[in-house]
């Protein structure tokens, strides 16, 4: 029985709801594929472009070995600390590859390794985790932000940045990267939305490497992926393998692509895996068991592509020691900037703070001298009395 | 021979609301830099009516509404600084830039710093502040204790229509964030002001002596100096010759203005709205204290809001400093002596 | 051709991804209809309550009653400042009539209407727009949280409420309910994390009214419609007609049922329209057309209601007029209760600060309570003098 | 006849780390309706382990790893708060608080009066603060002002061992929301201290003075405490006999103590990390300045952090207020007069 059969019910009674009244755009489009595109060991692989790959393979290799020489550097006390990307680095390698010279890299505080897969001397990416001065490139002239402590809150910089771009008709694209944890915050979700309303010329890609520090995705959120959060914001959500770099490099490329295009922002999830602790300080084994980590050591980023590469003869043992050769002349080169003992000036505690000096900096910068100055004549009156 | 005299452009009444929209629009106009955006600043022109016409104006890329967020707000405008624009951010009331403060902390104030000076952030960050407006709850705070405590913000607050203008033209010309708290309830205070030739920029960091004394200094900006003029007037009935200091930025704090002055009347009573237990008139009162040491006659005394959260309309005028409070307050500088 | 088929690509160099990778649930079940349900003027009103929908319209016509008289009291200076519901008045109504006794209701700063329909005072209720205290109820006696002007901030309030109850072992559901302009909060996308991950039983209910003051839907949002943000923390998105009282109790049961089952958080976008201006203090010709009000006017929740009930022979002018009765009585206590000047107490300001007053607020209120005695003494003098 | 002594519970050397995970444990144990939460405070046990072995104990439902946003954290104790429990978050750093500052300035601090006394919010906010410990920025932050100038706080901070447990005890047990700062670079100074029978409760709002002294008063907090006394040490080579003020919580502030103190020396210098410019030590000096002012033979000084960004590592030695800094600074006491 419908209700028009209704005595009395009839057309009368019931009201056109106004026009704004229906979704705006198709969700379809909008959703992540239910599993994690895949390029290796699929038959896209057969698309590969044997150049790029063999390039990517070298700027793999190079990571982890960067990762290693970091990690090692902690141990020397020539770092504070070091957030390894063990097991991440096609993540962090496809995100620098993928932008043109013009274009912004927004990296979190782990993701010194894209920043030297931008081309950043690797001594001046770790010039904050080294305990020197906090930023350690001028982010302009690299076009890449300072590295981002304070969780997701570069997201919304990198989307004010795409916008300003766009609105002065300059072709600049912004990629923004995060952790999962980081998508819990406030500020991933105003940037996302900020970043659509805009559509601004913007690449969220979040690392979901399973865990923030201690805690594991489950008590993260209960998203089906955390791709399916772009849907909220109207943005295509997609989901890659992030230990797959042919996979990331064309998800990457094809959103960057889109962006540039006028096209919008899109969000990447990278499913991955963060195969060492948090950092050199944190104890990963209070917290996961070691099968987890041996199941993501067996989908290890630079094995997949060795493995597609070498059965597919695009390479060979004389290229696997071209890329260690380089990885290790990178180390070598790390090894030798890090043990220098950087030269910082204390007077530059007061020489940035504004642009003018205010007097009380004035002040205080006088006090600190004097003070330096004073240390300096009594140990020159020690050396003398010696 | 007819001589054509060239008149000044005459000076009207025009209120602090009119020269802060006339501040944005002539720097919007001199420089495509400028971007004004926050709630509701578009069509609407703000909820007090700030930014009239800019969108209009300049366009909506120019005068944006954005989505209600403040952090997000903020945080694009950190985006669009590093890329060389100078925005303009509008907070629609004192206590919704509280959820910007991760923004404001963590990354406006520190980015030149952080960056040794490759990076500055031109950002002006329009804050309507203060009570005595008959508002509700969370739109009357007095948050400058927190922007004050907060190194590398220059933190800058009118008192009169002549320094909405110009205060406002000078932070959007600064090359450092500036917080820039309008005192909600002087936007339709009036003065004869000349829109047409609006006076010169002053710097940012000048204090201002609006009227001198000679027995006892009373320090104040934004929103309370009416009120000192008023006491001012009020105490020469008491037979007290007062001097009123506004300070105009409370970061730079003009203290030589300040000190100044003290050391000249021996006296001195710091007042503004914000609570009075580690408000900004705990600052001025200790720099006082400790470099007027052998001048003062009597200690430093501060008349404040109490140390309670805004309270409702209808007992705000218990709350907020007034003539009455200042003089109490000014006979207790031990005048026996 | 697969990849099987290439020489040397076989099988082996191709790794089985780590279990954690899938997906944990499915996204369809989350995804909300595409277009708002609706009941009234559909074959569903057929299974309409007759009791339940006879009170439904009494408290509709109350409730549009109590938006006129609030207004009134405005122009009349009787209240500060009133945000109207006019055209919202059965996501209102409906919020607060699917609650049980031992329920929450978390109100915005609008949903004055939702805290009378559970039972509150309407001077209660109104008492912080009028300029006296700040809440003007007991809340925990009410079960309804404060009136929340920061926009947002009450859900995750609710979230931590309800998960609360549900450790406790308590059968507490917490109803939050916020605007379309407050979801571009980073405390909306917090709460709806937290709530999800931690399967508390609340119900999230956005009036999306078409406006944020004055920044339309489009320029808050991209999304296909705000229920598909649901989708993003594992959580059903539901779309429902905020107009039809039928379909929006509908809609709120099912999802505090199912709230109250164990079965986790819902969010409900109600699609509605804010008939009058943003507050008595707004001015909306400044950013909208009369065409777009007028085609809202024309699909009223109370004419949508009237006409069903008149239609089936549910409702005669007998009950529509004991229904502007009872609205009547209502408008008239509110206007008398208004009448009565408020008594405030001045010392309040510093008896609820801490629990425990500090010594610096005794001294404030102390230098307080002199004034008004020199004050009231002065008075006291001209009295005498005259 | 044998008879058996019966010894009191050895003090043992004990962390302040220590002293804090039992005080929670202890809470948990006594109250069902406290409950921990906040980032890694789980299996981790935080990432000073200072909640380590609480979820094992009280289960996950008791010590709780939240998903990662601050305000989403606070907000959802607020809620819980507003149910009958008593929260215990964790911030995992001082800069981490930040995105939790809307909630903590328009609820946390505001309900009670919201409510007239109708709900009181019983929540302990603990938060890692200061420098010392080699972290970079964003890491090492002293936000104290912050919470200081919001009524409706209470600011505890321990100093020593003794009271990291009796204060972070009292802080839960009051009715009222108080931040509690941890001296993060102090968490493992070491104490006798009998974790079997710990001291009794302090109440909140008494400082202590830990050293007495007749030339000067240092007054100080938290991390700062120790240099102090190390600084009141070395003055006795110069022939200065300082006397030295714990105030352990900075809202309620203790201003009889200080200023009973400072009536007994005439001289005093207030000492924290925290930068100077509107830092808590600005009150305390103008408090001390307006109550002592004929008590007084010099002006209060300030020995504090710069009014700059916390400093990478390799710098931090240069901001931190040190011994010598100290000393210099009680030189400038005016001793000639
Ligand atoms: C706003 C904020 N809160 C807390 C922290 C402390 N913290 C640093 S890293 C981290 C975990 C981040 O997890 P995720 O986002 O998944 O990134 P990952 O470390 O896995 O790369 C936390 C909680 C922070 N840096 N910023
Ligand atoms: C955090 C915060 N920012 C800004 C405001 C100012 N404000 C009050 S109502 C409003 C618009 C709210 O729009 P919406 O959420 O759609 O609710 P509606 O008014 O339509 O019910 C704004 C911006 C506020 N109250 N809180
Ligand atoms: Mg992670
Ligand atoms: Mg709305």
């Amino acid at each position: 029985m419908t209700v028009q059969e209704l005595p009395g019910a009839g057309a009368s009674h019931r009201s056109t709801p106004p026009p704004a009244w229906r979704p705006r755009t198709d969700a379809a489009p909008l959703l992540p594929d239910p599993e994690p595109y895949r390029v290796l060991g699929t038959p896209a692989a057969d698309r590969l472009d044997p150049e790029l790959m063999r390039r990517c393979y070298a700027e793999l290799v190079r990571g982890r070995r960067y990762n290693a020489q970091a990690t090692a550097l902690t141990r020397q006390g020539r770092l504070a600390v070091y957030p390894s990307t063990v097991g991440q680095e096609a993540c962090e390698i496809a995100a620098a590859m993928v932008l043109e010279e013009q274009d912004w890299l927004f990296p979190s505080y782990r993701d010194t390794l894209a920043a030297v897969a931008r081309g950043l001397d690797p001594v001046e990416a770790l010039t904050l985790l080294r305990g020197d001065w906090h930023t350690g490139y001028d982010p302009r002239e690299r076009r890449i932000a300072p590295l981002s402590t304070p969780l997701a809150t570069q997201l919304p910089h990198a989307v004010g940045l795409a916008h300003a771009a766009r609105l002065r008709g300059d072709d600049v694209v912004a990629l923004a990267m995060v952790g999962d944890g980081g998508t819990s915050e406030g500020d991933f979700h105003e940037a996302m939305n900020f970043a659509a309303v805009w559509q601004a010329p913007v690449v969220f890609l979040v690392q979901n490497n399973g865990f923030a520090i201690s805690v594991p995705l489950a008590k993260q959120t209960a998203a089906p992926t955390l791709a399916h959060k772009a849907v909220g914001y109207g943005m295509p959500g997609r989901l890659v393998d992030g230990n797959d770099i042919a996979a990331m490099h064309e998800v990457l490329s094809e959103a960057v692509r889109r962006a540039r295009s006028g096209g919008g922002p899109t969000m990447i999830e990278a499913v991955t895996y963060r195969i060492e602790a948090h950092t050199n300080a944190d104890d990963a084994t209070r917290y996961r068991g070691d099968a987890e980590v041996e199941a993501w050591k067996a989908h290890d980023p630079i094995e997949l592509l060795e493995r597609e590469l070498t059965a597919r003869g695009l390479l060979d043992e004389a290229g696997i020691k071209a890329a260690k050769d380089a990885a290790e002349a990178m180390a070598a080169a790390l090894r030798d900037g890090m043990n220098a003992e950087p030269v910082l000036d204390p007077m530059d505690l007061f020489g940035h703070v504004y642009a003018q000096q205010t007097g009380r900096l004035r002040e205080q910068a006088a006090m600190l001298r004097a003070e330096l100055e004073a240390a300096e004549q009594e140990e020159h009156e020690e050396g003398d009395g010696s | 021979m007819t001589t054509v005299a060239v008149k000044p452009p005459a000076a009207k009444p025009a209120t602090m609301a009119q020269a802060l929209n006339r501040a944005m629009r002539d720097a919007m106009a001199e420089d495509p830099t400028v971007h004004v955006m926050g709630e509701d600043v578009g069509a609407l022109g703000g909820v007090f009516r700030i930014t009239d016409g800019l969108a209009k104006e300049f366009g909506e890329d120019r005068c944006t509404d954005t989505p209600l967020a403040e952090a997000g707000i903020l945080g694009a405008a950190v985006g669009m600084a590093m890329y060389g624009l100078r925005p303009v951010v509008e907070m629609q009331f004192d206590a919704f830039a509280y959820p910007a403060f991760e923004q404001l902390i963590s990354h406006v104030a520190k980015m030149r710093n952080r960056t040794k000076g490759a990076m500055p952030l031109p950002i002006t960050i329009r804050v309507p502040y203060g009570g005595g407006i008959g508002g509700v709850e969370h739109h009357c705070d007095s948050s400058e204790a927190y922007y004050v405590a907060t190194p590398g913000l220059t933190v800058v607050t009118p008192a009169t229509v002549e320094d909405a203008y110009g205060l406002l033209r000078a932070s959007i010309a600064s090359d450092d964030p500036v917080i820039f708290l309008e005192p909600k309830r002087l936007y339709w205070s009036k003065a004869d002001w000349s829109p047409e030739a609006p006076a010169a920029v002053p710097g940012i960091g000048e204090a201002l002596v609006r009227r001198t004394g000679t027995s006892a200094t009373l320090i104040t900006y934004g929103p309370s100096l009416p009120v000192c003029l008023e006491a001012a007037e009020a105490a020469r009935e008491e037979g007290w010759d007062l001097e009123v200091v506004d300070l105009r930025s409370l970061v730079p704090f003009d203290e030589e203005t300040v000190v100044a002055s003290v050391r000249r009347t021996g006296r001195a009573v710091v007042v503004h709205e914000a609570g009075g237990f580690g408000g900004p008139g705990a600052e001025i009162a200790a720099r006082i204290s400790e470099r007027c040491f052998h001048h003062l006659e009597a200690p430093v005394l501060r008349v404040t809001g109490f140390d309670i959260p805004y309270p409702p309309p209808m007992l705000e005028k218990h709350h907020l400093p007034g003539v009455d409070r200042i003089l109490d307050t000014v006979a207790r500088l031990q005048w026996e002596n």
